[in-house]
């Protein structure tokens, strides 16, 4: 397979840098396969610009940064401004309705998806967006299987808080189905 | 039943290590203790020590030793 | 799927490998970027019985690690660039005393308080001679996951071996980054125990007396045998003594122990150096890129090779030498202004051809940079 | 002498200048040692710089003579890894309260259970006679030549409020009250301190015209009252000696011993 080198960006708090971890993570453990997450971050815990990125390949991975994705993930206007430019050409961007106008045409094929509002509305609990945005991620790459992801949810989310997740990863998936036509 | 008061039977004093400071001699309550020559502590009126033990206890060199038999 | 394979961050890794090598004792001050390290300890340090306390600062860290050792523990504290620094003085104890510890510094930009979040490479020299006073050290590095487990056990089998203290110069990058990791069973790597004093109660046991091989047994702080440990030049019951004779003998004793020994205590890896014009010298994250710039080449025809550095004091002049013999140009790739770069000149016969590839603004240097670089160097004619 | 079992005796006579109280300290504790019956293979004494540190070279204990201040913290380690050993950590005013402040604080927080003997002497010997955190407003020092503008610490005070669980303070010349407190010290199971007024006649009494060690010994009796006594009542400006505080609060390492229970489950 080829690199993929996804990116996902936002602001503190959304939850992107666990949504790369959690994708990964799955790359490495039951999917048989090599990958690294970075991430950077400002000082401030909470609100700031904030980008995990993950390579996933069956060849080993050495830079572990992601100069040029071929999938990139915008949860904020601000994170599409400063990234989209680097997206590689032919490469696939998915932003997030609510908090994102794309502005002018990217060689991309692009999914705007309300993410925030179908999550608002049929979870009611906007804390899960990242996992819903996993959701969406996994079912237009293929890159990991849907159920390995939620083995990997399974482990990292305390109980209380499994069926929420497992729930908005779902919710993420259709949404990506639903738009891929 | 009261225990005897000890009875005192010297002053050992480790030469080489005393300082001549004169503390025990200063402090002693019966003046028992005076320097010598060569600025060591010596007993010199042994007889009237009640072996009260405070020229041992407060020596900064740990020089003094007093020997009494309870 | 293998029991024993983690996704985890470099510092864990580490953390992993400090449990895995016998680790008992860690002591900390919280900084980025070594915290996850502290966090890990805190955890699972008393689910094995192990002890972890976090000091008031880093000075309190290293001396209450060096306490710990004393007793007969396993010790190690984790920190980064301004936390190093405050360990400075506690770390020349360690040498002097000769009290087995391992420090790890993920460096971070600085000086001062720099680039919180950011990489640097900038603490090579630092932990080289950063603390006062002649002496040798040793510090190791690693750019993988599953090099920094075992560069990390090496690390605590050297500060045992040669009871000095052994410095961990890992990066944010390798620190922060997530990969696999393959934890080793059990005795997989080979690990050193406490080298423990055969002496019996009541014979004269010397702390300070090497055996024929230059080794100290140890007795434990609480044990049969009670001894003098000072930071002052000290005779071989470990007694403050300012004799020109015991002063030479014991510095000489603490340089040659660790310079004697560089062969065993060199960690290297090396990719295409037989054939290649050019060979890049790199090590912690900055090694990723090179190796990466490496193997693109090679696909295109083109001969570059890399020798990464693991070991980086006792320095590998002698390997770096060897290595670089027959090489036309040497691209130390680093993130300093050219820490090792100075110390690969040394090494080669021809320092002129000796070409430093850095990034010194926080960000990993990229692929990219080093090959702009090598264009240069090229376009020089080399 | 029965306390001259706990003495490396090959070093003797020490290097402590004629009438210095560092000399009684050691004596006191010695005698505190003997009379709590402690085994020699049982004690740590770990001291940090200056010549209060000196005093680790002179008994046959564990002993480790480390950097300025730092000597509490090398002192947690060993207490920490081996909280069956009676932990002894005698330090100068320098010492305890300027470089080693931070440390003396959070140990006193912890109550980590060691003893820490402030051997009090206002002043910085082994250097010279520079100012020391306890000289005291007005004082003389080299580094004073026109009279201190620095204000000194309550040992005392300061002790208490960082939450040590046992304060005294006594003098080199109530040398009884001294090795009863030194001992009650080491009993306490908890952080103690024991401040010791310390006589320098060579750095601090001369410089402050103090007279001799003698003299100074005369000041300690005259211008120390017991706390909670007739004479304190009667002169309120006069040093108090005495345990200020002795409760109990957890201690550190039984603590930590109960969280590895927590932790391995067992509990």
């Amino acid at each position: 397979m080829a690199k993929t080198r996804l990116v996902f960006s936002g602001s503190g708090g959304q939850g992107v840098i666990t949504a790369g971890i959690i994708i990964a993570e799955t790359a490495v453990l039951h999917e048989g396969l090599n990958a690294v997450q970075t991430q950077s971050y400002g000082a401030e815990a909470r609100g700031g610009a904030t980008r995990s990125d993950v390579i996933i390949s069956d060849a080993p991975i050495y830079f572990p940064k992601v100069v040029q994705p071929n999938i990139l993930v915008c949860l904020t206007q601000t994170a599409y401004t400063k990234y989209v430019p680097s997206l590689r050409p032919g490469g696939l961007l998915i932003t997030d309705t609510r908090w994102v106008s794309i502005e002018k045409t990217v060689d991309a094929r692009r999914f705007e998806l309300p993410l925030t509002d179908t999550v608002s509305e049929k979870i009611g609990n906007s804390v899960v967006l990242n996992i819903a945005m996993l959701g969406a991620v996994v079912r237009l790459t293929e890159v990991v299987s849907p159920d390995a992801v939620k083995k990997v949810i399974k482990n990292r989310v305390p109980k209380d808080y499994l069926e929420l997740n497992e729930t908005a990863f779902d919710v993420g998936f259709d949404l990506a189905k639903k738009n891929q036509t | 039943m009261s225990k005897d008061k000890p009875t005192y039977k010297e002053h050992r004093v480790e030469r080489e290590w005393c300082k001549g400071c004169g503390i025990c001699v200063h402090f002693c309550p019966k003046n028992v203790l005076a320097l010598d020559q060569e600025q060591k502590v010596m007993a010199a009126r042994p007889e009237d020590c009640i072996c009260c033990r405070l020229c041992e206890y407060r020596c900064p060199d740990l020089a003094i030793e007093v020997i009494c038999e309870d | 799927m293998s029991r024993h394979l983690k996704f985890v961050q470099g510092n864990v890794a580490c953390a992993e490998a400090a449990l895995y090598a016998g680790l008992e004792f860690f002591a900390g001050y919280p900084i980025t970027p070594s915290s996850e390290i502290a966090e890990f300890m805190a955890k699972r340090l008393p689910q094995s019985g192990g002890k972890f306390i976090q000091m008031e600062d880093e000075i309190a860290s290293i001396c209450a690690i060096i306490g710990a050792s004393l007793t007969g523990r396993k010790v190690m504290t984790a920190t980064s660039g301004p936390g190093f620094s405050l360990m400075q003085e506690a770390l020349g104890y360690a040498v002097m005393t000769e009290i087995p510890c391992v420090i790890v510094n993920v460096q971070r930009g600085g000086p001062s308080t720099g680039l919180p979040t950011h990489v640097s490479q900038g603490d090579v020299n630092q932990a080289r001679y950063g603390t006062h006073g002649e002496h040798a050290i040793v510090a190791l590095t690693a750019s993988t996951h599953q090099d920094i487990f075992a560069i990390t056990v090496d690390a605590f089998n050297f500060a045992e071996t040669y009871r000095t203290p052994v410095i961990l110069l890992l990066d944010e990058t390798t620190g922060h980054l997530r990969e696999r990791l393959d934890v080793p069973k059990k005795d997989e790597i080979a690990t050193v125990g406490r080298l423990k004093t055969s002496v019996q109660q009541g014979v004269d046991y010397h702390p300070y007396l090497p055996r024929e091989d230059g080794r100290l047994p140890m007795s434990d702080f609480g044990g049969a045998h009670r001894y003098n440990v000072t930071g002052l030049f000290h005779d071989m019951w470990g007694f403050p003594t300012e004799s020109p004779k015991i002063v030479y003998g014991l510095i000489r004793h603490l340089v040659d122990k660790i310079e004697h020994n560089a062969d065993q205590m060199t960690r290297w890896k090396e990719y295409y150096t037989d054939d290649a014009p050019t060979v890049l010298i790199s090590y912690g994250a900055a090694s990723r890129s090179a190796l990466h710039l490496v193997e693109n080449r090679r696909k295109r025809g083109e001969k570059l090779g890399l020798l990464e550095l693991q070991t980086l004091w006792p320095f590998p002049h002698a390997l770096v030498r060897e290595k670089c013999r027959h090489a036309r140009a040497v691209v130390v790739v680093e993130m300093n202004m050219g820490q090792v770069l100075q110390q690969v000149k040394l090494a080669v016969d021809q320092p002129e051809k000796v070409f430093l590839a850095n990034r010194i603004d926080g960000e990993l240097i990229t692929p990219t940079d080093i090959q702009n670089i090598i264009h240069v160097i090229q376009g020089k004619g080399v | 002498m029965p306390v001259r079992d706990y003495l490396r005796e090959r070093f003797f006579p020490h290097m402590w200048c004629p009438g210095c109280g560092h000399g009684t300290v050691l004596n006191a504790l010695l005698r505190a040692v003997e009379k709590l019956g402690l085994d020699k293979n049982d004690i740590v004494m770990v001291s940090g710089i200056g010549c209060s540190a000196r005093i680790s070279g002179y008994v046959d204990f564990h002993t480790m003579h480390t950097l300025h201040g730092r000597a509490l913290a090398f002192a947690t380690g060993v207490k920490m890894s081996r909280p069956e050993l009676t932990v002894l950590v005698p330090m100068g005013d320098g010492d305890a309260l300027a470089i080693g402040g931070n440390h003396f604080l959070h140990a006193a927080r912890r109550n980590i259970d060691m003893t820490a003997i402030i051997m009090n002497n206002r002043i910085y010997g082994m250097t010279g006679g520079q100012f020391s955190p306890l000289t005291g407003y007005g004082c003389f020092g080299t580094t004073a030549p026109y009279g201190n503008v620095d204000h000194d610490f309550d040992v005392v005070e300061l002790s208490t409020a960082a939450g040590a669980t046992f304060v005294a303070r006594s003098t080199t010349y109530h040398v009884i009250e001294l090795a009863d407190i030194i001992k009650k010290a080491i009993t306490h199971k908890g952080f103690s301190v024991v401040e010791v007024l310390s006589q320098c006649p060579t750095n601090f009494g001369r410089r402050n015209q103090l007279g001799s060690a003698v003299e100074m010994l005369e000041t300690y009796k005259k211008q120390t009252v017991p706390l909670n006594s007739k004479a304190a009542q009667d002169a309120p400006d006069k040093i108090r000696r005495g345990i200020f505080v002795e409760k109990e609060r957890p201690e550190y390492s039984n603590e930590y011993k109960k969280m590895i229970r927590t932790a391995t489950g067992e509990s």
